[in-house]
């Protein structure tokens, strides 16, 4: 876009400003860098600490192992839908690791994988996509929140979880996930406004994946890069190379510290991509060529760390042995517990409408159970 | 023993102190919405709430309605009880996505892990010449939604109670608030509040014997005048005050009409998918063979409220409510 | 003179012909969506038209849902025909405030002066196993609010033909199509596409003389599977298709009720407060004398939508209507 | 706020970036220049032209007096509310007079002065305020949409109509005029969004009048400048002072031009403040105190410019006297024909729900007409 001659562009004739107006803060420290930050490749990688490294190692090749492992139980009709984050593993477990137990994640519908590595039992994370009920785990106990459905809508959930918190004197983040067409939301707009003017210590990531099903970025903002939408609400933006774990951890660990210490919000934007379609039920043919997906291929989030990890003899074949061991097991033990049917009691579907159930729901109840008594009867 | 004698006070008022004797009784209880701070709301309704509880107890927010209820869902997820307003009835439906697809079914979701104990406070009616947008009777909206419950009191006395009880309740209520009645008077005892009733049960305002009229919020006033009236034609009406359309009080309308054997439906929201649509469908599933007459609905017209030199017109009153009587097939 | 033969066709395929033949007849004829150009939508109903009109006259949207309706609006004032699609029931939600608020009334706040001819396609309803926010059926909100028309067709010729009605009204039309059978097949010639019927009429697609089965849109198959099965108990079913909520075919209604003497409700939305509500209201108050039982209603259960591995214990079917049809006081 | 020390800020180290990412933008030219653009009282106004600002003079006069006499009309009950635009009049008048005869204004509820300004008859523009039907006027006519209440819900249909011209091929730009409280809403976020993707030939003008009802700017949002919320939607920000009608005047004309020319939409912040109370029915001391209220007054709109062109010779006394004859004519019309009892015909609430009446409204309006004739009789 160009933007024609301005009136008044560099003007040195201006007096005062008319009364009570002053910026409220200063713009520049909020923009973006105008690349997104990188770790792996480059020197800043020789200061990575060993031992964190190496537990993402595994948390990657465990992330890779259960997206196969999610798409192949959709396959055999023990999963509804499965959204995958193939390609986006770095993000989901960079913002799993990053939280203090105390702290609290949002999910979008897409992030079951960043639910699981915060260690959440996956067949708990997965009860949604198997059509069983929607949350199959105490969000408070566990402090991940339901898988948000409808796009954008966790995020004031998020920062008003962080605000009270904060109210209360509790030391607690909130992590909230979106993805980049859920940015154009009015809700995202509203969470991120909300968060700055209260100061919530709540970070906001965005994963651009460069799609919102088939709909590409460039049909989703102008903007110049996500990170921008930040400095709109006066909080700072960043741009992460988000196949890169070691920088998304980094971005996302100086956006935790600065909420925690009562900085206020950030807005972080990990450019990633979406390697497999939308879901399983989706084609990605229909909007996508192969050579794009082949580009991106190339940048794999687990394939990167593993390289730089073994040339720096951090990781050795053992350990990538034991990573996919355990990888592997994980797999067979999901694969297995979700082969058998879950066994639902319809009468649920009236317990917890209400705390306490009203006169019309018992009637309806009644009914229901007159009829499975007489299922069973016959 | 001292007693403290009743005074005087307005809806408005009562609505106050019960928010203010909400936040004091329990410190999960805060206030939000677009002016509610230092204003205390356009209406006056949490006037000095901020003053006596601090900024952070009673919010003025940023303009942005899904924000505020979307923001109070989080913050009930952490534990309080947030009690939101908006500012008007047709300023509610920016929320309407976070108020239908989370705070209704967060509950019923996590399967009773998560409850979210949101009072939604909503302005609402006609009658008080209200630009567009400012007299939207939109309950119809919410009791359609299962989750939620709906409450909306029409007397100072209940105008307490219930809302007490909304904000008690571990469910999410939408408390509707007949803005006409807020300047509304009676004598009312703030230092000794009556007993916080349930939410869910009607009352019989006015016994009678002929004909139930069934209604809430703004329409109380308007049925009991008319019942009066009705006396000059030899009609003895009953008046019933549901109070809450979520929970419905089935046992109580049926019990009246039962008795009656007629019954007339008034509200100010649109007739058609109003309240009454659901009202009148059960009586006559539970009361077939009592009733002399079909049950008939006083309600205001399906149109877009109207300008205010029209609203008059649209507005259920007193001789709208008696020629509606009057074809309830008294010649049986 | 050329006879082309009929064709079994999906819902899908005759949806998708709708708009395409919308869009040939009339420039002003514009869709937009989510995902509805390049993927052709997430059900495929807008499949090919991008590539056929080009991607201004059928738009894939940023995600924002009150965006899209709202931007629709603004072209609807300069003289185009906007055919939005919502992508699924819940996510029509966010658009609550511009449909409500604008989309409904603006018409009535100009006075005639400016109509906005939207069409805003929602798929709804349950039955496809889909998970939370993708089976809702929304109707009563859409029906509760003058202004709009609320139009379902429930067979694969009214797919096409109340489309084509819809995109040529002048007023706003919310379009819901039952999900649950885009893929049903019907013979149908999209050739030479049967007249377009007006919005508004109900159609007897099963004449009987016991009761009459009131149903639309994703209950339609359900009821009519149902009167095949009442024959059995002895039962001679009408069933009546609604195809339009609003207006609602009240004249049709009545009739068929009057001669039967009987009559319930068939959706799969919430009971309460629901639009089976309305049309059992109705009917009490303008059958009065001709029913020989009350008024019943079989619909989804007062709750939030279940999980998939339920849905069927929610969605009325063939057995409760049956048990319902039988509690119609047949001994009378 | 303290923006904390941010990883790899100034690291020259980084490799290539992730395949396909590239900024869509370079997001300096968005940003808006640190202070508000201001013309009188600096050397640019030598620049100015005599004949237009006679012109402004005149409008700024006549709008103050409006403003006067709208408010008058509360008073006497002949109007049931009004929100005055005292000490905003430049933001109005400038919004009018920068647009050609084709294009279209969305005004606020407040903004019935811009929609006067336009050509629009008082009277017409306030049977709203007044308690009789909505829109006493046809929006096509005069290309001015219709007072819009619910906040912010306006600027969607600025951009959806602006892009339906464009599309049409049609020389038409659109306007939209929104308070500093409406940039939160969601619906602000995604009509800019549209906008941008779409290059919607589309203004987005808020008048920054420092409160939403009694809400400071400072409650409402936390960035440094409500124009800064241009770079996150890849458009130009611009920031002037709201009460300098020519620097209004020039920052939207080159927004105008930009938008006609292809060039897409622009926010502008316009500061401004708002000088009586929210509406008639509004107790502003509330919440401000008479300070503010006086520094602004020093800073009036109508008194700037009369001061610069008086100083210049561009207006005399005698023209000055001309602005206020003229405007008290007006005043004496309004005040008039506003005395004057509307007559609504009640049947008329029917005759609009639907192009052709529904049988239930047939019912409803024969109920209703038989209400009267027994009125009438009795
Ligand atoms: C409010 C809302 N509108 C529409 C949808 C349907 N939908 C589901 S996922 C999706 C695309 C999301 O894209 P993005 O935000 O980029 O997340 P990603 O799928 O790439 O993780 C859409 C449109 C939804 N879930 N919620
Ligand atoms: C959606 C919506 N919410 C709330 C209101 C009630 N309301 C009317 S004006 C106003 C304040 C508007 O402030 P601002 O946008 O700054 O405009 P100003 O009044 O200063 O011109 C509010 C909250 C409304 N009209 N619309
Ligand atoms: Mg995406
Ligand atoms: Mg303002």
């Amino acid at each position: 876009m160009t933007v024609q001659e301005l009136p008044g562009a560099g003007a040195s004739h201006r007096s005062t400003p008319p009364p009570a107006w002053r910026p409220r803060t200063d713009a520049a420290p909020l923009l973006p860098d105008p690349e997104p930050y990188r770790v792996l490749g480059t020197p800043a990688a020789e200061e990575l600490d060993a031992d964190l490294m190496r537990r993402f190692h595994a948390e990657l090749v465990r992330g890779r192992r259960y997206n196969a492992q999610a798409t192949a139980l959709t396959r055999q009709g023990r999963l509804a839908v499965y959204p995958s984050t193939v390609g986006q593993e770095a993000c989901e477990i960079a913002a799993a690791l990053v939280l203090q137990e105390q702290d609290w994640l949002f999910p979008s519908y897409r992030d079951t994988l960043a639910a699981v590595a915060r260690g959440l039992d996956p067949v708990q994370a997965l009860t949604l996509l198997r059509g069983d009920w929607h949350t199959g785990y105490d969000p408070r106990e566990h402090r991940i929140a339901p898988l948000s459905t409808p796009l954008a809508t966790q995020l004031p959930h998020a920062v008003g979880l962080a605000h009270a918190a904060r109210l209360r004197g509790d030391d607690v983040v909130a992590l909230a996930m979106v993805g980049d067409g859920g940015t154009s939301e009015g809700d995202f707009h509203e969470a991120l406004n909300f968060a700055a003017v209260w100061k919530a210590p709540v970070v906001f990531l965005v994963q651009n994946n460069g799609f919102a099903i088939s709909v590409p970025l460039s049909k989703q903002t102008a903007a110049p890069t996500l990170a921008h939408k930040a400095v709109g609400y006066g909080m700072p933006g960043r741009l992460v190379d988000g196949n890169d774990v070691a920088a998304v951890h980094e971005v996302l660990s100086e956006a935790v510290r600065r909420a925690r210490s009562g900085g206020g919000p950030t807005l972080v934007e990990a450019v990633t991509y979406r390697i497999e379609a939308h879901t399983n039920a989706d084609d990605a043919t229909r909007y996508r060529g192969d050579a794009e997906v082949e580009a991106w291929k190339a940048h794999d989030p687990v394939a990167l760390l593993e390289r730089e990890l073994t040339a720096r003899g951090i990781l050795d074949e053992q350990a990538v042995q034991a990573a996919k061991d355990a990888a592997e097991e994980m797999a067979a033990d999901l694969r297995e517990r979700m082969n058998a049917d879950p066994v639902l009691n319809p009468m649920d579907i009236f317990a917890h409408v209400y705390a306490e159930q009203t006169g019309r729901l018992r009637e309806q109840a009644d009914m229901l159970r007159a009829e499975l008594d007489a299922e069973e009867q016959s | 023993m001292t007693t403290v004698a009743a005074k005087p006070a307005t809806m408005a008022q009562a609505l106050n102190r019960a928010m203010r004797d909400a936040m004091a009784a329990d410190p999960a209880v805060h206030v939000m919405g677009e002016d509610v701070g230092t204003l205390g709301g356009v209406f006056r309704i949490t006037d000095g709430l901020a003053k006596e509880f601090g900024e952070d107890r009673c919010t003025d927010t940023p303009l942005a309605e899904a924000g505020i209820l979307g923001t109070a869902v989080g913050m009930a997820m952490y534990g309080l009880r947030p009690v939101v307003e908006m500012q008007f009835d047709a300023f509610a439906y920016p929320a309407f996505e976070q108020l239908i697809s989370h705070v209704a079914r967060m509950r019923n979701r996590t399967r009773g892990a998560m409850p979210l104990p949101i009072t939604i406070r909503v302005p609402y009616g006609g009658g008080i010449g209200g630009v567009e947008h400012h007299s939207d009777s939109s309950e119809a909206y919410y009791t359609a939604t299962p989750g939620l419950h709906v409450v909306t009191p029409a007397t100072v006395e209940d105008a307490y109670g219930l809302l007490r009880a909304s904000i008690a309740s571990d469910d999410p209520v939408v408390f509707m608030e007949p803005k006409r009645l807020y300047w509304s008077k009676a004598d009312w005892n703030p230092e000794a509040p009556a007993g916080v009733p349930g939410i869910g049960k009607a009352l019989v305002r006015r016994a009678g014997t002929g004909a139930t009229l069934i209604t809430y919020g703004p329409s109380l006033p308007v049925c009991l005048e008319a019942a009066e009236a009705a006396r000059e034609e030899g009609w003895d009406l009953e008046v019933l005050d549901l109070r809450s359309l979520v929970p419905f009080d089935e046992e109580a309308v049926v019990a009246s009409v039962r008795r009656t054997g007629r019954a007339v439906i008034v509200h100010e929201a649109n007739g058609f998918g109003g309240p009454g649509a659901e009202i009148a469908a059960r009586i006559q599933e539970k009361c077939f063979h009592h009733l002399e007459a079909p049950v008939l609905r006083v309600t205001g017209f399906d149109i877009p409220y109207p300008p205010p030199m029209l609203e008059k017109h649209h507005l259920p009153g007193v001789d709208r409510i008696l020629d509606t009587v009057a074809r309830l097939q008294w010649e049986n």
